[in-house]
């Protein structure tokens, strides 16, 4: 190296150390009257779009909604107001580890949000176990929650697994096959990301078990965006009922391209995106009788209700499916957090035994888990609603044959 | 003497996590990551202009190998089995690949992380019929940081000898003209793929070293194209054919990225679109060229 | 897999070259900014976006037909190319001299474009999907369903691919613009002006994918976030065609469109965007030039 | 003693032969000059020579070495050095690191001190050893092919291709490099150089191969070559072709 480029690359070594110095001089720390909350979202990148529907705005109607109210219940019967702190993960589990870390040893917040996404709960679960905040893990369906609860004790999983899903949608399709109004024959199509491949791998073997024959059963790549091929395949297969474990653009693009091409299984399921409000509106209004992942008892009052603050608040109706689980989510926060206040080992302990009304229920979790979920939903009427388990109080009759489109 | 400072320097680094927060320790996790990332592509691309966007190919391989052995083989032997897949794959790559130039390598790495991340996600699907991998191992932070560090500190090292050495020399006369190279004794093919197969094994390293920090992987998560890009910006920006160039250009830029994210969450990316099109028009040849550019003018004026 | 072997063909046939339809279009305009102007743009795809969502935009305020809205949208694709290319292509250009230095800055200028476009395209539309009904309703072609939206963008792509291979080869603007393309360096011996030609085909490119994005728009899904997608598609398209190929460019996103769906039917659909890199990569070591190049 | 032997080698583009079945030998110490109108081949041979393209047919020996089916680099090594036709110098390197490499890649493999010694032996050769350190992006024209000879040169080649070196010079320029290439020629290295400057090709080849449309028309004594009507035919049709 020459000296001039040695003495420049010194300079600018300083100049970097500089400005390093002062990006980690962050905000101070919290102030005794506020709580801070903090989380980590993907604003950009894959999975914004995710976070935009379920996570972020359930955050920010929670906080307003506490806020307006004079702030988080203590204790002691204070009220604190909230500062949120956000960052954006960008969608890269790199990103988002560095921020929950900053979250927590910079910023040093009360409590942290989960972030969305199966793979990004996951990334984030070891370090909130290291600073010992509990982890209330919505947007993350997986069959492994036993095991994650024996490795990080303060963390929750609130959404369930793949198996519980497609057995849900098999107990509904045998239901119907049993009562003779579809045939035994299933075309099932999956994306090939974890969670189509653990949905799919959770129905195989109920399907067979209930004495279904799958007719096709293909993955295709996440970022496919033509379904045509597939549809078509699908519907030369004989097969009454369609079964998509498929993310928003493939539950979406399926959608479409099975309207414009007139494929009307009786039974036409899809997985995420089914429960978005703004699925009705991409189906062109025929949405009705579609079935998809999730849904909510739709003649609750209390479901009612949060459907019109958040419509009234956020701009647009909440998903069907994993919203309302998040906005409970944070209602057993702040119900456990006016218990027991902001000690993350108290905290962890009574959400871990404690019951709470949310607007789901009253939700009491099991192993860290919460196991009263509605596995399968149906548009009927212009809502999303409720029809499996169909034991459940709030549940709906399933409507199959779906009208044509 | 020319030793001492970065030896001082390593040491201070290796120390910095004593000292630091663990947000602190997970910026400088970030900056070491991406200057080993910038200088070992560097390696190969900074002097021969070979702009290479499989960084993520190698990098996601690097992260999806320690998912599949993390529990079938004591550490070590995960990242040395890193380290052989990484130079097995630059070296099947590298063979068929090296002769396309210009624009056309651009695109044919692109794609080959794409099919790297599409064969794999088929190959677990179908296969494995597994998707997600989780890596449960007992690195800690400071661990992760210590061996990238390690790691960063051995491409600059590697690097430099590179510099000095007859692999340098030809590989800066293939990057200004490679028929003149050929006609003066250098055998082009051979020399490509040894730079490339060097370069390509850090990276992947790099992706086993960094892995254990996201716990789970899956293919959509670990052959994240954005990193490609990154690199090659970071090492551009700092200077891609010198030495120090591609760690001055992602420690600034990492902590840009951060700084905006943080200050600016919603418009942020069109600040980053500014800055990006700013340096390509500001500091063409790079930070480095562009401050000395400076100090000689200001030389010659004074 | 083989018994109804005769239908699937068919099927295959017609959903495959609808499918080839818009990546021909799409890859269209990239060739010709490639070709003509010399600049590799990876902000492509999100001219591309931006276009869907301003078909989008105008659809839902003014219901205005998204036919009349290309209509619109096309030339003012145009507009903005002239302008990227004056303002911010130019420049490099000028510097660049003749070496391999205009490709790494394009890619670098591009690249903080894409960023740019797609920031301000999330912070004006958000990161939802969105979405238009849009002529939904299927026909019926040679027995296979088929949107008719689709129908409609494979029209509008036929049409504009076809009357651009046809405005190159016969008239003497197109001369012009496939002399710069082949031998940028002797164009102004014969008195060409190569910095109009190539803000010309910068122009012409944009105005491309701003109509592919406008006809995607009508039928598909999509996000803020999907525009390197559209970017990757056709830079495999362009290389398999031949860079700066009109034609080829044509026959190798069809030849795509039904390579994915002849995947996608008859072998795994798991396996098609695989198939479509495994093809690509293979052009690119056995025939650099793309598949209809000469040489 | 023959150094260099080419022995019916032929090079086809699509339909095109751009040589045709050529054959001459060059011996060693020798300085021939290789003629024909543009497009006749000459460069096409030089480029088969220094293995820039591969023969479609015949051999090509260097002291019973066969070149033919080897590559450039494998060429350069046995000891075959080249100008290009269009100047080619590596711009971002400095002078000595321009003229160093072929020292260093070349037979020999020098390094280090022993390859900087040589590299400033041809630059002094050349006339360019006072501007060793500067950047070889910032020389003249003239400079540029000055500098390409001395890389040529420190290659310590057996056979040295020349193609139109003296192109593009001044008539100042044209008497010194016609003095140079003498020099070299005197030092013993062989020398087939490809030239249009007829006074150059008096002045230094006593002998000639003359191509055309990748025949080999003529191989013989200088004089004998500038009257022979075959060439001069060639040379004159060259005005209808072109």
């Amino acid at each position: 190296m020459t000296d001039i480029s040695r003495r420049v690359t010194l300079r600018a070594i300083a100049i970097c150390s500089t400005a390093a110095a002062a990006l980690l001089a962050g905000p101070s720390g919290a102030q005794d009257d506020k709580v801070t909350i903090g989380y980590a979202v993907a604003r950009t990148g894959p999975n914004a779009t995710g976070a935009g529907i379920t996570t972020i705005p359930n955050y920010e109607l929670w906080v307003k909604t506490v806020n307006e109210a004079g702030g988080l219940a203590m204790p002691d019967g204070s009220r604190k107001m909230i500062e949120v702190v956000e960052y954006d993960n960008r969608s890269s589990n790199e990103d988002l580890v560095r921020a929950i870390e900053r979250l927590a040893s910079q910023d040093e917040v009360d409590l942290i949000l989960p972030p969305w996404g199966t793979g990004s709960n996951l990334a984030v679960a070891p370090l909130f176990a290291r600073f010992g905040y509990p982890q209330l893990a919505v947007t993350a369906v997986t069959d492994k929650a036993p095991e994650f609860v024996k490795r990080w004790d303060r963390s929750f999983w609130l959404l369930g697994g793949g198996h519980d899903y497609a057995k849900g949608l098999v107990d509904v399709l045998a239901a119907a096959r049993d009562a003779g109004t579809i045939n035994d024959k299933i075309a099932a199509v999956s994306v090939a990301d974890g969670f189509g491949i653990d949905l799919i791998n959770g129905a195989r073997p109920a399907f067979e078990e209930a004495g279904f024959e799958l007719v096709y059963d293909e993955s295709y790549p996440l970022g496919t965006s033509d379904f045509a091929a597939i549809l078509s395949e699908a519907q030369a297969s004989g097969a009454d009922s369609f079964v998509a474990f498929s993310y928003p653009p493939g539950s979406f693009g399926m959608t479409k391209t099975a309207q414009s091409m007139g494929y009307n299984p009786k039974v036409f399921y899809i997985s995420v995106g089914g429960a978005f409000p703004i699925y009705p509106g991409i189906a062109d209004g025929k949405a009705e009788g579609v079935m998809a992942i999730g849904g909510v008892d739709a003649d609750s009052l209390a479901v009612q209700d949060y459907f019109a603050r958040h419509t009234e608040i956020v701009g647009n109706p909440p998903d069907s499916w994993a919203s309302a689980i998040t906005y409970a989510s944070l209602q057993i926060l702040e119900q456990a957090v006016a218990r027991v206040g902001l000690d993350h080992e108290a905290l962890a302990a009574e959400i871990s035994t404690g019951s709470f009304d949310t607007v789901v229920g009253e939700v009491k979790l099991e192993d860290n888990q919460l196991r009263d979920l509605w596995w399968v939903g149906q548009w009927q009427g212009g809502s999303f609603r409720a029809i499996n388990p169909a034991d459940r109080a709030g549940a709906s009759e399933p409507m199959i044959p779906k009208p044509d489109w | 003497m020319k030793l001492i400072l970065p030896v001082l320097a390593l040491a201070l680094l290796a120390a910095a996590p004593f000292a630091l927060s663990d947000y602190g320790l997970g910026l400088l996790i970030g900056a070491v990551t991406y200057t080993t990332l910038a200088s070992s592509w560097a390696l190969f691309s900074g002097h021969t202009g070979y702009i290479s966007l499989a960084t993520v190919a190698f990098y996601g391989t690097g992260a999806y190998t320690v998912a599949v052995l993390n529990e079938a083989l004591p550490y070590p032997l995960v990242l040395l089995a890193a380290a052989l897949v990484g130079a097995t794959m630059a070296l099947v790559v590298g063979l068929s690949t090296l002769r396309l130039a210009g624009v056309y390598f651009v695109i044919f790495t692109f794609g080959l992380a794409e099919l790297v991340r599409q064969l794999i996600t088929w190959y677990e699907v179908n296969v494995t019929g597994t998707l997600g991998r989780y890596i449960f191992l007992d690195v800690t932070a400071r661990g992760i940081y210590w061996q990238m560090l390690a790691l960063g500190a051995v491409t600059i090292g590697l690097t430099a000898l590179i510099h000095r050495s007859r692999l340098g020399l030809a590989l800066r006369v293939i990057g200004d003209d490679e028929v003149v190279a050929a006609h003066s004794g250098i055998p082009l093919a051979r020399t490509k793929l040894v730079a490339f197969v060097l370069s390509a094994t850090i990276l992947t390293l790099a992706g086993a070293i960094a892995s254990p920090r996201w716990v789970y992987v899956e293919p959509a998560i670990v052959f994240n194209p954005t990193v490609s890009f990154l690199t090659v910006i970071m090492a551009l920006l700092g200077g891609a054919n010198r030495l120090w160039g591609p760690a001055l250009g992602a420690v600034p830029l990492f902590l840009a990225f951060e700084w905006l994210s943080v200050k600016l969450p919603d418009t942020y990316p069109i600040f980053l679109g500014f800055l990006f099109i700013g340096v390509v028009f500001a500091l063409p040849d790079g930070v480095l060229a562009g401050i000395e550019r400076l100090r000689q003018r200001r030389e010659g004026a004074g | 897999m083989f018994r109804r072997q005769e239908k699937t063909l068919v099927t295959i046939l017609i959903l495959g070259l609808v499918l080839g339809g818009t990546y021909a279009l799409l890859a269209l305009g990239l060739t010709l900014q490639y070709g003509i102007s010399r600049i590799m743009n990876l902000a492509y795809g999100e001219l591309t976006l931006a276009a869907a969502f301003v078909l989008v935009a105008l659809f839902r305020a003014t219901g205005l037909s998204p036919i009349a809205a290309i209509v619109m949208i096309a030339p003012a694709g145009y507009v903005v190319g002239w302008f990227l290319y004056a303002v911010m292509m130019r420049p490099l250009v000028a510097r660049s001299g003749a070496g391999g230095r205009l490709e790494v800055d394009s890619i670098l200028a591009t690249f903080g474009l894409l960023f740019l476009i797609q920031g301000v395209l999330l912070v004006a539309f958000g990161s939802n999907f969105t979405s238009i009904s849009y002529l939904d309703r299927g026909v019926s072609v040679f027995g296979v369903p088929v949107a008719l939206n689709r129908l409609i963008a494979f029209a509008i792509c036929v049409t504009a691919g076809g009357a651009l291979v046809v405005a190159l080869a016969r008239t003497r603007w197109g001369l012009t613009l496939r002399a710069v393309a082949q031998t940028p360096g002797s164009a102004p011996l014969v008195g060409i002006d190569v910095n109009r030609v190539a803000r010309q085909g910068f122009a012409l490119g944009t105005a491309l994918a701003a109509t592919g994005g406008a006809t995607i728009a009508m039928y598909q899904t999509f996000s803020a976030n999907d525009g390197v997608i559209f970017t990757m598609k056709a830079l495999v398209i362009v290389i398999m065609g031949g860079v700066g190929n009109v034609a080829g460019a044509l026959a190798a996103g069809f030849a795509l469109g039904l390579v994915e769906t002849f995947v996608a039917t008859a072998i795994d659909p798991g396996l098609t965007l695989a198939a479509t890199f495994a093809i690509f990569l293979a052009v690119l070591l056995w025939r650099p030039q793309g598949l209809f190049g000469r040489g | 003693m023959t150094l260099l032997s080419i022995d019916n080698v032929t090079k086809r583009f699509g339909g095109l032969t751009a040589v045709d079945a050529v054959s001459f030998d060059i011996a060693e110490g020798e300085i021939m000059g290789l003629l024909g109108p543009n497009g006749s081949g000459k460069t096409t041979l030089v480029n088969l020579v220094s293995g820039d393209l591969s023969a479609d047919g015949g051999r090509i020996t260097l002291a019973g070495t066969t070149l033919t089916g080897r590559r450039p680099d494998q060429i350069a090594r046995v000891g075959v050095a080249r100008t290009f036709q269009l100047v080619r110098i590596l711009p971002s390197l400095t002078l000595t690191e321009n003229v160093m490499v072929p020292a260093v890649f070349g037979a020999k493999s020098h390094w280090g001190a022993a390859a900087h010694e040589v590299a400033q032996a041809a630059l002094e050769q050349v006339g360019l050893a006072r501007r060793a350190s500067s950047n070889a992006g910032e020389l003249t024209y003239i400079d540029q092919k000055r500098l390409e000879l001395a890389r040529a040169l420190a290659a310590e080649p057996k056979l040295l291709l020349l193609d139109e070196w003296l192109a593009g010079l001044n008539p100042t320029e044209l008497g010194e490099g016609v003095a140079l290439i003498r020099s070299l020629a005197d030092s013993g290295i062989t020398i087939l150089m490809v030239e249009h400057i007829m006074e150059a090709v008096r002045a230094l080849c006593p002998r000639v191969a003359v191509m055309n449309s990748g025949r080999l028309i003529a191989d013989e004594a200088t004089e004998v070559a500038l009257t022979d009507p075959h060439v001069i035919a060639a040379y004159l049709g060259e005005g209808e072709d072109a």
